[in-house]
């Protein structure tokens, strides 16, 4: 072989990123040293989990409490129509032909790299913020509801994290779910995706990572905005100088409600596994 | 009594508290004080939204989880609330989105 | 049923996308009656067809010549690792379960609402373009190349064609394919993705389809760029006053190039199927 | 001999003719007569063009397959090679790409 740490399999498996100079051998090798966490096999990580896999990430663990439902295939690719009342984790592993490894405590046991946010609640994102920060790891975060998208990527050298951005949780009646609003699984995909390069973007070590700004996405116009956030903040609860932070807390208190969408069971992190 | 062409959009649901129109060209009417986004804020309530206002608004600045831009940068660079206008300026209200 | 063109069923499975002020019941009965010719099952086709078949399109057909390779599996996620050597239009069929039925004349047979143009050389885009002005159905149209995507609609309304930005083809040797230059799946993932939402566009008749701009995506700077096109070209060869082509003609001649990535058998169509 | 500072940009492949590099910001001495898009395809070629030409011009434009855009509007709406270059003007050469 080329490479004592690629077979001949991978290297034609791979040959289309490895032919790009941003990639090469190199970065292929990294993503396969890599192990990323996925949080909700949803609209977002349906396809960044497809595009992740298909990347060659050495390890990818989803993590999901929700189980499929007729309601779910307007965008969530990765789950087969015979897998209704299935958990979407094994949905997922079927489609991905992966191995299953059940855990608990997984920052406890795990390093990740790479933390990618495909959930859909509020309490859930503070959670996987705080979670990100205070395990030192970078936290892709996508979104979207309806027409819109948005992408940025957290807690990524100098950048902002989510609380830096959004130091008090929106009131409760504020928020719109995807059960409430709709939302096109073309949107869902181009912002999956988008977490996927991104995801990639910080394994390989490239420039221009999304940290300190914020995609936003209108589908119906076809239009995207590129703007420049503010950097970490001193004064943030949990990345700044004196964080108050420094274990999690109760999340559904902290943000007036429950993580409706059963993306992720707060307390538990029951159904999750590797591949 | 010059005149501050400026244009406001809204995004990400906010534009749902503004007849559902999520860009709009408006003209403030600059007597001798200068517009700061503070006063912008009270404008846009006493002239533009039409119900509920504290889904917008709190504490004399936008409620929690709505992000301002001024024309592609958080208000945050720009010292919020106190900015002053330009002529020209895009001013973006986006409502952040939790969906997935 | 609430609706008499929409089963409970259909329903329940749409209910998101109907949710969305944009589309609602009358855009999904539009999508129902809708039928879709997706060109190129490859990096862009795959995503593509994921979208538009979960969106519930009432009939998608798929033209491609080529058979399911290992060095596909970076970007093409439709198709399935014990597919290898299985013609790309099986392989996505057997994928998104769908039925088969071969058909030769195409365009003398149906009637298409939108063509999907997912394929990878200059030829087969030129013959797009040229069937789809002579038989008036727009063309989304996109293209990828190693960390680079490009997306747009022609042949709508009073946007241009291709012919009309292109009415040269380009020199044989400043054409790069993704066999020669790599591309990143997460890129043909967004401009494949982007593409479905297009033509979901344009089946519900939304404002604002991407016909007389272009979308320019780098990935490695994760920017987007929004630019405007000419109209349609009076002098165009075949969408202008006075067309000189009025029928199909060789493109492989015309372009200098063979339509090598096999995406399409220029001469005979001969692998389609509908779902 | 006022200095004229324009951007250009090249994309989907064309940056491998200079050097790799997307972004190059120029300034053009303008001494007496206008600076025009013709004018800079050969200011190009003698200045920044490295090698293989035929690869980006052809007959005093760009090659076929090449798109040029200035401050984001097709140059066929701006009169291609007549346009007159603008202090600031941000002029994009893009290839298109065809793969899939
Ligand atoms: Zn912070
Ligand atoms: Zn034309």
């Amino acid at each position: 072989p080329y490479s004592t740490q690629l077979s001949c399999q991978e290297i034609s498996r791979y040959s289309r990123h490895m032919l790009i100079p941003q990639i090469g051998m190199k970065g292929q090798i990294a993503m396969k040293q890599s192990s990323v966490l996925i949080i909700g096999l949803g609209g977002l990580g349906c396809p960044a989990a497809l595009y992740l896999a298909a990347a060659g990430i050495g390890t990818i663990t989803f993590v999901d409490y929700d189980e499929v439902e007729i309601t779910n295939f307007n965008r969530q690719i990765l789950h087969a129509e015979d897998n209704i009342n299935v958990s979407k984790v094994e949905s997922a592993c079927d489609m991905l032909q992966a191995n299953s490894n059940t855990l608990q405590n997984l920052f406890d046991k795990n390093k990740y790299d790479v933390v990618l946010d495909g959930s859909d609640n509020v309490a859930t994102r503070y959670l996987l913020n705080d979670m990100c920060v205070l395990n030192q790891v970078p936290l892709v975060s996508g979104s979207a509801l309806q027409m819109e998208g948005q992408l940025t990527v957290y807690n990524f050298e100098d950048g902002p994290c989510y609380r830096c951005l959004f130091p008090i949780p929106p009131p409760p009646d504020t928020v719109t779910n995807c059960g409430d609003g709709g939302v096109l699984g073309a949107v869902t995909g181009v912002i999956g995706a988008l977490q996927a390069l991104e995801t990639i973007k910080i394994l390989t070590k490239a420039d221009n990572v999304m940290s300190g700004r914020l995609l936003i996405f209108d589908a119906s116009s076809t239009t995207f905005l590129n703007v420049k956030l503010r950097k970490k903040q001193e004064t943030c609860d949990v990345c700044g100088l004196k964080p108050k932070i420094t274990q999690l807390i109760d999340y559904e208190q902290f943000c007036g409600s429950k993580a409706h969408d059963k993306v992720i069971d707060i307390n538990i992190l029951t159904e999750v596994e590797n591949i | 009594m010059a005149k501050l062409p400026i244009t406001l959009q809204f995004n990400g649901g906010a534009e749902l508290l503004f007849d559902n129109k999520k860009l709009h060209n408006v003209e403030l009417i600059s007597e001798h004080r200068e517009w700061t986004i503070g006063k912008l804020l009270i404008w846009i309530k006493e002239n533009l939204l039409k119900e509920r206002p504290e889904l917008f608004l709190q504490d004399e600045s936008v409620r929690p989880g709505i992000l301002v831009l001024v024309n592609d940068v958080d208000w945050e660079l720009m010292d919020t609330v106190n900015y002053k206008i330009q002529p020209s300026d895009r001013i973006v209200f986006i409502s952040t989105l939790h969906g997935g």
